[in-house]
């Protein structure tokens, strides 16, 4: 038993640790907390890539946690999509924080510093466990911690608009968690099993006995995870939460927390579920309509936004949407573009958060009628919105086009011709109103009296880094899409 | 020789003035004069390069070249052939021209530093269209292109130049879409986009009709045609004279060649025409023809008029596509020539007028071919060309456009062709008419001092006149060989 | 009849689902914040409650430091899960209750209604 | 495929040289008018001397093909030029019109040196009149349709600038109309060559009338159309009578003398050879010919007939000359018709025709001339202001004299050959058919050149007879090259009407053999007597039938007749087409251009609008909540109810409880009592017993005081317990008013619409949570729906 084998557990563990310590930590030397906190996701990817490299060597494999095999004990499941998204969570995880360390300086009250960085890190550690678990119970307590710990770093400054955005964040997240807690229950009820694997052997026995309670499990499931990530009809408490957290947070939240979830309904639908169950039952059909018109609405919605940040949220819905929509495609290469939108979304929304972020310290401005020639006085961030609103709307070059095509291509091999249009759609909607800013923030000269705050290099850095890993993304997306392609080949057979 | 090297000289052509755009726009920062100088020797070098293909190309040679997988199927490939390397050779030379043009023109303009780099882009890019080797690629750089153009557009940033910038962007992304849409598509039917390939759909069906309409509509856009053709009349006018020409001469053949190549690569003949596909672009490219001809009447602004006329001629193009033989592709790849030509030179003298007087309406226009003689003489040299008159080249390509309509048992096309030319002579006419002989001599006793552009203005509009004839008249007529070429090239595969 | 029987039977389930109407009834209907916690708290119950009691077998006893012989046994799973339900129930509670203070704090009452009109006054 | 530049000699053959000297014919004008552009505006002699010298060396460049276009052809391709090739091709034909034009272009030259000295812009004026005689020149060198094509839309639009020379109103509009029916003409051209080319494969001027197919009517009306333009064939004459008389007198000339004729011969060249059956025998198409001979044979009738109607009701003299151009090339049409529709036998109307070609040339460019120098002296052209000139330039009238006696058809003029030929021909088909329509037409002819003798009376009248008007009461010197010029016309007016079977043998016979004309007619042409006495007979019917119309005309005024503007096919046919045609397509195509706008503009403002709406389905959502919300206000209401009653019932049980503690009190008493009581009794039994009874009895007091105290403790407590809940009670009622209140407050702030958030929803973030959660239950119960409809 060699260190390494802890790795999987220990990536979870280490950021659950650090968000301890950090507290005590930033009462006792208060400049150490950022560096560790970077070390921790540093050591954390070094160990994702290393749970990578043997995954090269040796395919998926199981870590019992205190090694206590299941039934009895939590199971975690390492597999590629797992390591991809374990992958991109502390990737994209470290990428915010550089660009949190400077920002919040602007947004927070130093004394909380401390606690925000052990909220960071305990956002990081249970969004990993959720990543890497293999059973539902321990899903359902990293959901919880999770969505403390999201609310939390709204709630951190403590705005009128941020307490109340975050209360009506808890209580919804509270409700989701209800209900899958309820899911487990009606499962766990039937099947006695709470291991994804076990529960999937069983299944087929309970369903025809008590058809009636895995019903009611699924619709639980659903609205649960619909609700956390904000899928169509269930995203009302998004916009308010988006927009209101500071803007590492809003980063974090838009970008990583809600593909965690969808991530999570994934993972129970297609490893938890038989797929003769899916088939008879239609989940993939409700989740692909929700998406649909989550992707349209969200986009409508954003259009009549006067707020930047809560046109962003907006987007965001619609873009989860893409998401969704490839899981409910149910279509190998839809799949493949829903999870290379899992990164291409969490680049770009991070970044246009970043940038939102960047405006409203320089300007003060956040509506956006207010942001006429903010290019000329913030040229490089607003470049790298200009890349952003490209990548949103599938200009070639960017991210956004790859996950595009490859969910047109799944839903052309799907036969549904009518999604394909969805996508060119939503395209043109996103044009809307992401081009007019662009337009606006380069075109007219810019108004303003007051001089523009400087900006810290670390947030241009971050941001430009951002900008730059769109592009990559959109120019080579060869690795990943191939990395994609393999591992979904592996997990659901391609 | 293997293939990275042979294909050093197609990609050198496109990538370096992408390359020198970043270099321009720190020139520019330095001067403007260091700026203009790289400006130019980038589309010199880059024609050089371009014709430096000329006997391989002419060698029957078609030069590809993968660049690396994008993603599994998808390359960003290049491949040039016959119909690539016309339209690159075009489109270099005209650029060099607009680039010297340019030089004074935009003296006077604000932002060079912003032009400069954006005009060397874009003709990277438009390179980049035309010697893409697959549909994905082409997409990149048709999308890159018409981002790009826009800021051309606007450069101006008037109200107007920013509302028809605006309509321009929304209508070119929904022309990217259904590009997307299309290319998506072929994708699903023929599991590749590749161009080297024989045609990717093999059958009719309502998917490959679906793709067919999209490409129709996203390379339609950005050509013109009838009912997507909106954003033309206000997006030409407001950009600067060069930039006008450079839109009106190239960018819209861009269009013109996507859909060549989606007829000849994507679909086949046989199919387009067993579809019935052909009629579909019969009617529009009448309504578009006529429409083009028939507003420009109506127009005053000299640049309107020329866009609208942009509009009719690109109907040509899109008639010369619907009736597919032989002669119809020879005149319009011809066509593509000569439009390029004749309609760089209006705008490129419509130019040097406002350029000079500032006047932009016609009606205020009588008298002013005495004042600028030389520019209205080429100016006068190029509409007679659209107007078909003989012995210039706009009469060669009317020629064998109508020699291909008859020869499909298709007069009623050459009505069209001929309607449409009498309506290009009555908008053109009463330009050049007045502007010659108009004004009574009495009132301008003394008043016509010729008031020329500057000589780095008049030369390239001179070239560009000059070929309307030289192309129309002589003998050995590049052009019109490279078309006859191209035409055998692509219905049969091969000239050689 | 069977239905009746099958009800009586399974009892825990109507109370879990009344319980759990009861919370979402709640949530939807008062406008006091603590209510909704409150309510939020009823939720959770009910599924604890079901939880624990799919997990008890009549007769059974816990599997605790005694052997038990072929006798049955209760499934501890349920109840440990449970536990760890509760905890996390409970820093829920905590966390929502923190912020109803830090917003009476703000408004000077916890009811969402007098929020909005205070709200709509300030603008 | 690409071939050498140079051009590449066809093959020879016995007759036909092939030498490039009718390239170089054609290119040295239009290279000299070039050069003239660039002499500049000062040099006035050096343009003079290159002008007449290039029209000199063109003249003698034809002269010298001479010889070999009698002897045959010279042939000459430009291969590659224009793609399809530039062939050039001299033969005898091609030669006659060359010839004429060459001769009087250089006179037309000539006297433009006298006349353009009170011209201005004369740099442009040369430039092009020279550059013009090389696209004429090259009209009637070219050797196929295409490259005549291109040197007739050269001709076209050079000499387009010779009309507009004066930029006048007048001028600029007749310049309009002239270019753009030059323009349709050359499109309809176009077309007519384009289905030629693509029914035969080949533009070349040879017979292919078997070939053409099913389209050869439409072709040849094309052809029609394209050369009548520039002939000036009733109705597409409307140009010629407004262009001819502002162009400058010796352009006039020219265009009246030479350039309609090249139309005249596109049309000889449609009909007598192209529209010719390769072979003989083939007798449906020798009869389709012949239908299209008798067609243009009315066509030149008409043309003849309304030409010379209108030139006598003309008061301008170049007006009036413009007309009896239309009328002339009636003449010629007419001739040529006459002979296409004799087919083989056509040889006198071949004849009469290029006869009359040569001759009007003459005598139409000499008369333009003479009113030229007119207008030159007096600067006036309008005949009422004019008269009694013969006295003041006795030269001119003298020559206008000989002219028109040509004109006329006077025996000894040149006039009087050709158009006793055409007569001839006529009346020989009148006689070969018998239709009586050709008598008909035989006696217009007949009329029409007693009308032209009408017209030109007038007009001699008019220009140099009567008294001289005051103002142009002065002595007139004429320049000594217009004499010269004048003078040669006159010369070869009547040099050719003294000896009328000179050309027609020297040159026109053996043209008429070159076209295969055989037959009676031409063995008659090969002995033809002019003057003999039944075409002299034929004059003499012509001049009295003109003095008959002439005298009560000129006496009661009926030349001076103006028609109504309405009445002219301009007016009835022309303007209302264009106008249409204009209305049509100006307001069409704005009217299309401006829907499409239109609908996308309204589409865009339309998307907006739904988003607009979409978007405000969050303020509905709002709305709703605020319903469910006063649900919810109802169901608190009625909990609040609940509470009262609550209130109520532990305010009896506290009632009931205190009276319960009043009753325990009055126990207590009474226990005390009884303690009392029993401590009395005891007392008495310790004082009757002793010590230790009286501590016990202290004892028990004690206790009873305490428990007296707790009682009294407890009570007290019972008090304050009753008025708390009595105040709590009021204070829930209280509070459950002031709810009332502000929510009636608020119902009435909603209702008079002011409610003053409602338009930013996302700012309600806790009041939504109500609604939110209601969603949440919403979504869950559909989900659950479809799950188990589904599932089951």
């Amino acid at each position: 038993m060699t260190l390494q084998h802890h790795f999987p557990a220990l990536i979870i563990v280490i950021f659950l640790i650090c968000a301890f310590i950090m507290p005590l930590l930033f009462r006792w030397r208060s400049t150490l907390c950022a560096p560790a906190l970077l070390l921790v996701h540093l050591l954390a990817l070094a160990m994702a890539v290393a749970l990578l490299v043997r995954l090269y060597a040796g395919g998926p494999f199981y870590y019992h946690l205190g090694n206590w095999a299941p039934p009895w004990g939590i199971e975690l499941k390492i597999d590629f999509l797992r390591v991809y998204m374990v992958l991109i969570l502390v990737g994209l995880g470290l990428w915010i924080f550089v660009y949190a360390l400077k920002d919040l300086a602007h947004e927070l009250k130093r004394e909380v510093t401390g606690w925000y960085y052990a909220l960071y890190a305990l956002l990081i550690g249970s969004m990993s466990g959720m990543a890497l678990t293999n059973d539902m119970f321990n899903l359902f307590v990293f959901m919880e911690i999770c969505g403390i710990a999201s609310c939390a770093i709204i709630s951190i400054k403590e705005s009128r608009e941020c307490l109340e955005a975050s209360f009506k964040y808890l209580i919804l997240s509270a409700m989701g968690t209800g209900c899958y807690l309820m899911a487990i229950a009606m499962i766990y009820m039937v099947t006695g099993q709470l291991n994804f694997q076990l529960i999937r052997e069983a299944l087929p026995a309970a369903a025809g006995l008590y058809p009636n309670n895995l019903l009611v499990a699924t619709a639980l499931i659903i609205v649960a995870f619909g609700t956390k990530a904000a899928l169509f009809p269930l995203h009302v408490w998004l916009p308010d939460a988006h927009a209101s957290a500071p803007s590492p947070s809003s980063a974090v939240l838009s970008g990583l927390v809600i593909k965690i979830y969808a991530f999570s309904l994934f993972n129970i639908l297609f490893f938890v579920f038989p797929a003769s169950f899916r088939q008879a039952v239609p989940i993939n059909e409700i989740v692909l309509w929700l998406a649909t018109l989550g992707i349209l609405f969200g986009s409508i919605f954003a259009m009549v936004q006067e707020d930047l940040k809560k046109m962003l949220a907006y987007s965001s819905i619609a873009q989860i949407g893409y998401v969704f929509m490839g899981i409910g495609l149910n279509q190998p290469t839809a799949l493949l573009g829903g999870f290379y939108h899992i990164l291409n979304h969490a680049l770009m929304k991070g970044m246009l958060f970043m940038v939102a972020g960047v405006i409203i310290q320089a300007t003060g401005r956040r509506r956006v009628k207010d942001l006429n020639g903010i290019g000329h006085v913030l040229p490089l961030v607003m470049i790298a919105f200009t890349v952003g609103g490209f990548s949103m709307i599938g200009i070639p070059g960017t991210g956004g086009l790859i996950s595009k095509w490859y969910l047109a291509e799944g839903a052309l091999l799907a036969n549904r011709l009518f999604f394909v249009i969805v996508i060119v759609l939503s395209s043109l909607l996103n044009a809307v109103y992401y081009l007019p800013i662009i337009i606006n923030a380069f075109l007219n000269p810019y108004e303003g009296r007051e001089p523009v705050k400087p900006v810290s290099r670390l947030m241009v850095g971050a941001i430009t880094a951002g900008m730059i890993a769109v592009i990559f993304f959109g120019v080579y997306p060869k690795p990943v899409i191939v990395f994609l392609k393999a591992a979904l080949a592996a997990v659901i057979g391609m | 020789m293997n293939e990275a090297a042979a294909s050093a000289v197609p990609v050198f052509a496109f990538l370096f003035p992408i390359l020198m755009t970043p270099v321009i726009m720190f020139a520019g920062r330095r001067s403007g004069r260091l700026r203009n100088a790289l400006a130019l020797a980038t589309t010199v070098v880059t024609f050089l390069a371009v014709i430096s293909l000329y006997p391989r190309i002419i060698g029957g040679e078609v030069i590809q070249f993968t660049f690396f997988e994008i993603l599994p199927e998808l390359h960003i490939s290049f491949r040039v052939d016959l119909l690539s390397f016309c339209l690159a050779a075009l489109s270099a030379f005209i650029w060099v021209l607009c680039t010297i043009y340019s030089i004074d023109y935009m003296a006077r303009e604000h932002a060079g530093s912003r032009y400069y780099p954006v005009l060397i882009f874009t003709l990277g890019a438009c390179l980049g269209i035309f010697m893409a080797g697959d549909f994905f690629t082409l997409f990149i750089f048709f999308e890159l292109m018409s981002l790009i153009a826009y800021i051309l557009v606007i450069h101006e940033e008037t109200p107007a130049a920013l509302k028809a910038g605006y309509k321009y962007l929304i209508m070119t992304i929904i022309g990217g879409l259904a590009l997307f849409f299309g290319i998506i598509i072929t994708f699903e039917l023929g599991g590749t986009v590749s161009l080297s390939g024989g045609p990717l759909v093999q059958e009719t069906s309502l998917l490959a009709f679906l793709a067919f309409i999209s490409f129709l509509i996203g390379f339609g856009m950005k050509a013109g045609i009838f009912p997507l053709h909106v954003w033309l009349p206000d997006a030409h006018p407001v950009a600067p004279s060069p930039a006008s020409a450079l839109l009106s001469g190239i960018m819209l053949k861009t269009g013109a060649y996507g859909l060549l190549r989606v007829i000849f690569h994507v679909f086949s003949v046989e199919l387009v025409k067993s579809g019935g596909w052909d009629k579909i672009m019969g009617v529009i490219a009448v309504i578009t023809i006529l429409l083009g001809s028939a507003v420009a009447l109506t127009q005053d602004d000299i640049k309107r008029r020329l866009a609208y006329s942009s509009i009719g001629q690109m109907g040509y193009i899109l008639l010369g596509m619907s009736i597919l033989n032989e002669n119809t592709l020879i005149g319009d790849i011809f066509h593509i020539f000569t439009h390029a030509m004749i309609k760089s030179t209006l705008f490129l003298a419509a130019g040097a007028i406002i350029w000079k007087t500032g006047k932009r309406l016609i009606s205020e226009m009588p008298g002013i071919g005495r004042q600028m003689p030389f520019t209205l003489g080429c100016f006068s040299l190029a509409a007679l060309a659209m107007i078909g008159i003989p012995p210039l080249n706009g009469f060669l390509s009317k020629w064998t456009l109508g020699l291909g309509a008859l020869e499909a048992g298709m007069p009623f096309y050459v009505l069209i062709l001929l309607v449409s030319s009498l309506l290009n002579a009555l908008y053109y006419l009463p330009i050049i008419v007045p502007a010659f002989f108009g004004g009574l001599e009495s009132d301008h006793e003394h008043g016509f001092d010729i008031k020329e552009a500057t000589p780095r203005m008049l030369v390239p509009v001179a070239i560009l006149a000059l070929g309307t004839l030289i192309f129309g008249l002589l003998p050995s007529n590049i052009p019109f060989d490279l078309s006859r070429l191209t035409a055998s090239y692509l219905l049969r595969g091969g000239p050689f | 009849m069977e239905t009746l029987k099958n009800l009586a039977h399974n009892y825990y389930y109507l109370v879990a689902v009344v319980l759990f109407v009861i919370g979402m009834h709640t949530m939807l209907t008062h406008s006091n914040l603590i209510k909704k916690v409150i309510a939020m708290n009823i939720m959770d119950t009910s599924v604890f409650l079901l939880f624990v009691a799919i997990g008890y077998i009549r007769g059974g006893q816990a599997p605790i430091m005694r052997d038990i012989g072929d006798g049955f046994y209760i499934n501890p799973l349920p109840g440990a899960l449970i536990l760890t339900g509760i905890v996390v129930g409970v820093s829920v509670t905590a966390y929502a209750l923190s912020l109803v203070v830090k917003i009476y704090r703000y408004y000077g009452t916890v009811d969402a209604d007098e929020i909005v009109e205070i709200r709509s006054r300030e603008q | 495929m690409f071939a050498g530049p140079e051009g590449v000699p066809v093959t020879r053959e016995l007759l036909h040289g092939s030498s490039s000297l009718p390239v170089w014919i054609v290119l040295l004008p239009l290279l000299a008018g070039a050069l003239l552009y660039l002499i500049g505006e000062k040099r006035e002699s050096l343009r003079k001397a290159v002008a007449l010298g290039a029209s000199f060396l063109a003249l003698v460049g034809v002269a010298w093909l001479m010889p070999a276009a009698l002897a045959g052809t010279v042939e000459y391709r430009l291969a590659d030029f224009m793609q399809l090739g530039l062939f050039f091709k001299v033969d005898l034909v091609g030669w006659i019109f060359a010839g004429l034009i060459a001769l009087v272009w250089f006179l037309a030259v000539l006297f433009s040196l006298a006349y353009m000295d009170h011209e201005h812009n004369r740099r442009r004026y040369y430039s092009f009149l020279i550059f013009t005689l090389g696209a004429t020149l090259g009209v009637v060198f070219a050797g196929d349709f295409f490259t005549l094509f291109l040197f007739f839309e050269l001709m076209t639009f050079s000499s387009f600038v010779l009309v507009i020379h004066e930029q006048n109103r007048q001028a600029m509009e007749a310049g309009a109309l002239y270019l753009y029916l030059g323009v349709a003409g050359g499109l309809a051209l176009f077309f007519a060559i384009l289905l030629l080319y693509s029914a035969t494969g080949t533009v070349s001027i040879v017979p292919l009338l078997g070939q053409l197919g099913g389209q050869r009517t439409l072709i040849y009306i094309l052809f029609l159309i394209g050369f009548g333009i520039k002939a000036g064939v009733v109705p597409l004459h409307i140009w010629l009578p407004q262009a001819h008389p502002v162009a400058p007198s010796p352009a006039s000339a020219l265009l009246s003398g030479i350039m309609i004729k090249a139309g005249a011969y596109g049309i000889l060249r449609v009909t007598l050879i192209l529209f010719t059956p390769a072979e003989h025998g083939a007798a449906s198409l020798w009869s389709y010919q012949s239908l299209l001979g008798y067609i243009l044979l009315w066509l030149g009738i008409v043309t003849m007939f309304s030409g010379a109607l209108m030139a006598l009701l003309q008061q301008n003299a170049k007006r009036i000359l413009a007309y009896s151009s239309v009328s002339q090339i009636g003449y010629i049409v007419m001739g040529l018709g006459a002979a296409a529709y004799m087919g083989l036998e056509g040889g006198m109307g071949f004849a009469g025709s290029v006869y009359h070609i040569i001759n009007h040339a003459f005598f139409k460019a000499g008369l333009f001339m003479i009113v030229g120098t007119v207008y030159m002296l007096t600067h006036e052209l309008e005949l009422p202001r004019l008269g009694g000139l013969a006295r003041k330039m006795p030269f001119a009238a003298a020559a206008f004299l000989v002219a028109a006696c040509g004109i006329a058809g006077i025996p000894g003029f040149n006039g009087y050959a050709s158009k006793t030929l055409l007569h001839d021909a006529l009346l020989e088909a009148y006689k070969h058919f018998g239709f009586f329509s050709l008598y008909l037409a035989e006696r217009i002819f007949v009329v029409t050149s007693a009308l032209t003798v009408c017209y030109f009376i007038k007009l001699f009248r008019g220009l140099f007879l009567g008294p001289v008007p005051e103002k142009l009461d002065r002595s007139y010197r004429l320049p000594l090259s217009v004499r010269a010029v004048l003078g040669a016309f006159s010369l070869l007016i009547l040099g050719i009407g003294l000896f009328p079977n000179l050309v027609l043998e020297k040159v026109i016979l053996p043209a008429a053999h070159l076209l295969g004309f055989e037959g009676y007619g031409m063995k008659h042409l090969a002995h033809f007597h002019f003057f003999e006495l039944h075409p002299l007979e034929a004059m003499g019917v012509v001049l009295v039938l003109a003095l008959v119309i002439y005298l009560p005309g000129a006496l009661r005024g009926w030349f001076n007749w103006a028609p109504p503007r309405w009445l002219s096919i301009h007016a009835l046919l022309y303007q209302p087409l264009t106008r249409l045609f204009m209305l049509a397509v100006c307001r069409g195509g704005s009217f299309l251009d401006l829907a499409v706008g239109k609908i996308y503009d309204n589409s865009s403002s339309a998307a907006r609008l739904w988003c607009r709406y979409i978007g405000d389905i969050d303020t509905s959502l709002d709305r709703l909540y605020e319903r469910s919300g006063q649900v919810a206000r109802g169901l608190a209401d009625r909990s609040n109810r609940v509470d009262q009653a609550l209130d109520e019932a532990y305010a009896k049980t506290g009632r009931a409880a205190r009276r319960l503690v009043d009753r325990t009190t009055d126990l207590d008493h009474a226990l005390d009592e009884a303690y009392a009581k029993t401590g009395q009794a005891a007392r008495r039994l310790v004082d009757r017993a002793g010590d230790f009874d009286h501590a016990l009895d202290q004892s028990y007091e004690t206790a009873g005081r305490i428990a007296r105290g707790l009682a009294r403790e407890g009570k007290r407590f019972d008090e304050v317990l009753d008025e708390a809940y009595t105040k709590a009670g009021e204070g829930a009622r209280r509070l459950a008013g002031k709810g009332r209140e502000w929510e009636n407050e608020q119902s009435r702030l909603r209702e008079a619409g002011s409610a003053p958030s409602r338009w930013n929803p996302s700012q309600w973030n806790i009041k939504n949570l109500n609604f939110d959660s209601l969603l949440l239950a919403a979504v869950l119960g559909v989900i659950l729906f479809i799950i188990f409809y589904y599932g089951r």
